[in-house]
């Protein structure tokens, strides 16, 4: 099996799914013949050519509601948002659109649209290139989010996500872009929507992580006894696999990125409260960015969660 | 190299039948009988219905209703000239462009009395749901046209939106759209001088709205909103340039809201009675009544069959929506996704 | 002391700071002759003129980020987003900007910015005019979140709000604005951000709410012995009183009006976990609007949490 | 009532200085010799800078950075225009900007170097801090206009983007509040005819950008972005025009973005060399030079001394911004609000 990168792996999903569905088209800024700023399209205008791989003006709530009329029409439109602080213009499509079609129109029309965006911290990029806001879309009901963790998730996903019938925020971490390579299959193939991985098995304590931080806590837990379940779809979450394990473990420790308050983690964590909290022998703590704006690059280092804190927090209701 | 003039544009105004029922014969476009028959039945029906919503509203049996009362020849006029494959995408405030378009009038009156199901849109229209936050509707029309294009489907989209909508920025990001890929779309403003409270002298510094359409690079037209010949005539060519590959077009329809904003809303707060009486002169099926009636077409016979048939059909369109059951509650779990979420499976469970 | 209900005293709190204040002036959509749609600001056009009262054009984007300009060089501006569903268009300059100007100029310009909005269902509106979307704001660093509950804390919040020299959010309830009448101080008063009201004391269980659902729950639970916590500002919210209560009851029900999946509620319920999980004796139930998008008017009192959801979880904690 | 026209509108254009040094003495700005030498030392300081910042990030001693190349003129003709009390909304390419009103130049390579406090404007400098999200520094621009005229100061709002920037939606909603109001502003783009790989073909379908601005019921003229005269003249006079009560005005300064889009771009993927080269010899520092020559007021020795003085203030801003001690990372919670809240506190601790 070929070795790839996350940005090879996005890239080969897009190529199959335009070559085996002609409804499939690519909108953005960049994605044409530059290929992306992240390269991800790199190639597909060759292949494809203007009319599937389609440059658009520097309009994002424009990219997502043209997306949006496309989809209805009957295209299958994978639109790219350059950095993820740049969707905030279009969460008005988002939110007053592409979530509601199908309800609005008691499912007489549909909106079969994937939003790809990278998100997060830790490329030293500038102001509002660090944005890691997937909670925000998690309290969108009609819209799924997807934040894959390696090359062979992104892959997967990102075809189910191009195959699902309703629209999709796909999240791509510009950290794991390069940072890791693995085995990934030539050929299409699929991963279930809503279903979390077990990454690393464990007794006795439950850690949840999603995109990069899924790989700050192997490092930070290596060797401990810790479940390390990395969620993989945000919304709808895995409800299941989350309270089996905080059933099983009786403590939790949720990792993300985004600040701590109104975070996704917090969701997780309330949903703990509410359906295993008897099982509970700690307190559910989560290490998260923190309340502040994202700092310039000098800072970021300080601000995303550290191996460090993530091992203290384990630690720490390992106590209990 | 000194100063000097490297761009000039020009906005084209069209009229063609005046207040007296007086057509420009030049311009009139080629309509039979029958067909300008129909228009004014179309007319009349759109008022009834509009009428009829009014007095429903007025008795709690509908909710808050957005009256067309004023407007009937820039949508009868537009949605007139669509051929049966081209899509709409319309605002909140196209009735007169649904009834066209034969949308079923008791499922209007079903989505007026607060019930969803009366926007699932039958597959034989091509029309889109209401769209509710202004504007935003055009970027989809947009998009549309650009799959249309995609798909080679010799089809034309209109969008509608109203004075308001112009400010919006998905006005402009989607018109940009639409301009540099030459897309087979469009845009049918609604200059009905009122955005709520806010006269359309506050809501741009533009002298007229079509000019906008020169800064996307296609053309922009304003007619008489109130002639329905014009209209019909403006849209009937966009439409065609449209299909043809030549690109949008926007057309500025310059009509008047005559009634409140919605049934929510009371005018007299803030605009005088008199700009009212200045355009009731203008109506627009009183001036088409005239013109047919000197061309023999319309006769007191004739008004008093369109009528009844008019009443007998929104009478009965009342009558199938207030006989629709209540709708169920669990529906609102229904049409979130595909498959309902684990979730939202417990939540129903719980309902 | 006069009687008002919401409208009448928000009304006077404008009057009064753009009396006290020059640099107070309000601007939005229809707020000027026609007095607002729902008449907050009737009146004012006449007494402060069409240099203080600005009727804007149709853009909400333009609104906040105009606001954002005046507020930047010196000015108070209160703007109003017609209905809280159209605030999202204005999402982009809240939180590229309105949140984060004073940590990007490291406090050298601040933006001392008040955004009025009307939000929840129950009025049988039209689509989008019955959102609650508080959540999303209330994971923005730099931004406020403050929603009254009645005239009297409406009146006092508004006028801290507008003094207050960071951005602020401020959410009122429709179904509230003439639902209760209260006696309300003429003269001007403030009422501390990040305070929570405790608006029923009780022993055995915690209920925590904000906005219409205030009502809800003392409807609900008069005579039951619940502590009903009346939360007033969400961002940042009021941890002490919220730990401290759920301390000593052991029973928390947390309820809102919008839906459950990653509404503020799930934060509350993540910060009892964190820091009071060992006094919990019962799951942290939380009783919100529905996985859905708000329906229409004819099912919207379906949607709403209803006093006796609200009584079934209480009695369910209760159990033990 | 036949089709008529009911508006035209002309795109003026104004070129002074041309690439021979030639100057259109007719519409010649009157400048001191010691004001024309001003601007010239203040283009070799923008391009040094310039220079600098890019071997620095090359050295990885600064993080992605923008480079000016190209756009001096457009850049330090229009901000030269301002006068100390007016107010500038800059993109995040207006280097050239900043210096020309004196923003310090060791705190710029201090915020390319990703150092926040490189933003904490000086009092002195009426500038905002630069704006990453495209073109939504537009409204607050056109706020601030309102606050001046609100508070009767008699100042004007200078604001700048690019050719993609006029495509969001922010443009469209900011330009037209600002007609409506006529506020004192003036809206300066450069079109560098590239926004990254998009070319202003393909930002829109409209021949010029100027005319944009007829949407909004104010002018838009055109002029030769390298041409540091012309720059100057039209700022000058829309300045002077807002500060009138003139209302808004748009400038179109076209220009060429010599560099790749940042130190993160290769535009060799997407550009062709060609459309450089010939853009080389319109260099606005090269023909200011040639005018300055034939009017004897360069010569090499001053050239030599120029360069001499621009590098060594250029060498002393480096040292300064890179003797700063690292940023406290505490920092990050001092200025998101007045005061920290009860979290944050708690945050900070655990640290
Ligand atoms: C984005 C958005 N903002 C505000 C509203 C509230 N609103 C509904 S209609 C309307 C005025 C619309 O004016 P116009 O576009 O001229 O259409 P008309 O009502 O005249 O048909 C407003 C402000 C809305 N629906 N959407
Ligand atoms: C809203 C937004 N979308 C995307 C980006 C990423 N981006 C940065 S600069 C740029 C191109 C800007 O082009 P233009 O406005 O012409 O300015 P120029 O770079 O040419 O100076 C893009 C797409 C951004 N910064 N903001
Ligand atoms: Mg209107
Ligand atoms: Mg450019």
């Amino acid at each position: 099996m070929p070795i790839m990168n996350m940005v090879q792996a996005i890239n080969l999903a897009l190529k199959q799914e335009m070559q085996r569905d002609d409804n499939v088209v690519i909108l953005g800024e960049d994605v044409g013949k530059d290929g992306g700023v992240f390269r991800i399209t790199e190639g597909l205008y060759e292949q494809f050519g203007h009319e599937r791989i389609i440059d658009t003006p520097l309009a994002e709530s424009g990219i997502v509601g043209t997306a949006i009329g496309m989809a209805v029409y009957g295209l299958k439109p994978v639109a790219e948002i350059q950095f993820m602080g740049f969707i905030y213009p279009a969460i008005d499509q988002i939110y007053s659109h592409a979530a509601r079609i199908r309800s609005r129109s008691r499912g007489r029309f549909t909106c079969p649209l994937v939003i790809r965006t990278p998100y997060g911290a830790g490329i030293k990029a500038p102001e509002l290139h660090s944005e890691s806001s997937e909670a925000i879309f998690c309290h969108m009901t009609g819209i799924k989010v997807i934040v894959p963790s390696s090359p062979y998730n992104a892959k997967g996903l990102l075809i189910s996500a191009i195959r699902d019938p309703d629209p999709v925020i796909f999240l791509e971490s510009t950290r794991l872009y390069r940072l890791i390579k693995e085995e990934v299959p030539e050929n299409e193939y699929t991963i279930p929507i809503g279903k979390a991985n077990i990454v690393q098995d464990g007794e006795k304590v439950t850690v949840i992580a999603w995109g990069s931080m899924v790989y700050k806590c192997l490092q930070a837990l290596e060797g401990l006894d810790a479940e390390i379940i990395d969620l993989l779809t945000l919304n709808p979450f895995d409800i299941e696999t989350v309270i089996q394990s905080a059933k099983k473990t009786g403590r939790v420790v949720i990792v993300h990125e985004a600040p701590k308050t109104g975070g996704f983690g917090a969701e997780l964590a309330a949903t703990i409260a509410e359906d295993a909290i008897l099982y509970l022998k700690a307190p559910l703590i989560r290490v998260t960015g923190y309340d502040a704006v994202v700092p310039f690059p000098k800072l970021e280092d300080y601000y995303i969660p550290s191996a460090n804190r993530i091992r203290n927090a384990v630690e720490e209701v390992l106590k209990y | 190299m000194p100063e000097r003039i490297i761009e000039s544009f020009n906005v084209k105004r069209i009229d063609i039948l005046n207040e007296k029922g007086d057509a420009d014969e030049s311009l009139l476009p080629t309509l039979s009988d029958e067909e300008i028959k129909k228009l004014y039945e179309l007319l009349v029906l759109s008022r009834v219905f509009d009428q009829r919503a009014l007095n429903l509203q007025r008795e709690g049996r509908l909710g808050a209703y957005a009256s067309i009362l004023g407007q009937e020849a820039s949508q009868i006029g537009s949605a007139y000239a669509l051929e049966k494959n081209d899509w709409v995408f319309p605002s909140f405030r196209e009735m007169g462009v649904y009834i066209t378009m034969g949308y079923p009038v008791h499922m209007l009156f079903q989505y007026w009395s607060g019930d969803e199901r009366g926007m699932e849109v039958p597959y034989d229209v091509n029309a889109f749901p209401v769209c509710v936050p202004v504007g935003t509707q055009i970027p989809h029309a947009v998009g549309a046209a650009m799959a249309a294009k995609y798909k080679k489907d010799k089809i034309a989209i209109a969008c509608y939106f109203g004075d308001g909508g112009t400010s919006k920025g998905d006005f402009h990001e989607g018109l940009n759209i639409a301009g540099i890929f030459s897309l087979p779309a469009v845009f049918i403003c609604q200059n009905n001088h009122w955005a709520i409270s806010v006269p359309v002298e506050k809501q741009t510094a533009s002298r007229t709205l079509a000019q906008k359409a020169f800064s996307y690079g296609f053309e922009g037209i304003q007619v008489d909103g109130n002639d329905v010949f014009a209209v019909y005539k403006a849209t009937k060519e966009a439409l065609a340039k449209a299909k043809r590959g030549g690109g949008p077009t926007f057309i500025e329809c310059v009509t008047y809201r005559m009634g409140d904003h919605t049934t929510a809303d009371d005018s007299r707060r803030y605009r005088p009675k008199e700009e009212i009486n200045i355009w009731k002169s203008k109506d627009p099926i009183l001036r088409l009544k005239l013109f047919m009636e000197k061309k023999g077409l319309w006769t007191e016979q004739y008004q008093k069959e369109t009528d009844e048939k008019t009443r007998l059909s929104v009478d009965k369109a009342v009558k199938e929506a207030e006989a629709v059951t209540h709708p169920n509650a669990k529906d609102m779990f229904a049409y979130a996704y595909e498959n309902p979420t684990l979730r939202q499976l417990k939540q129903l469970n719980d309902f």
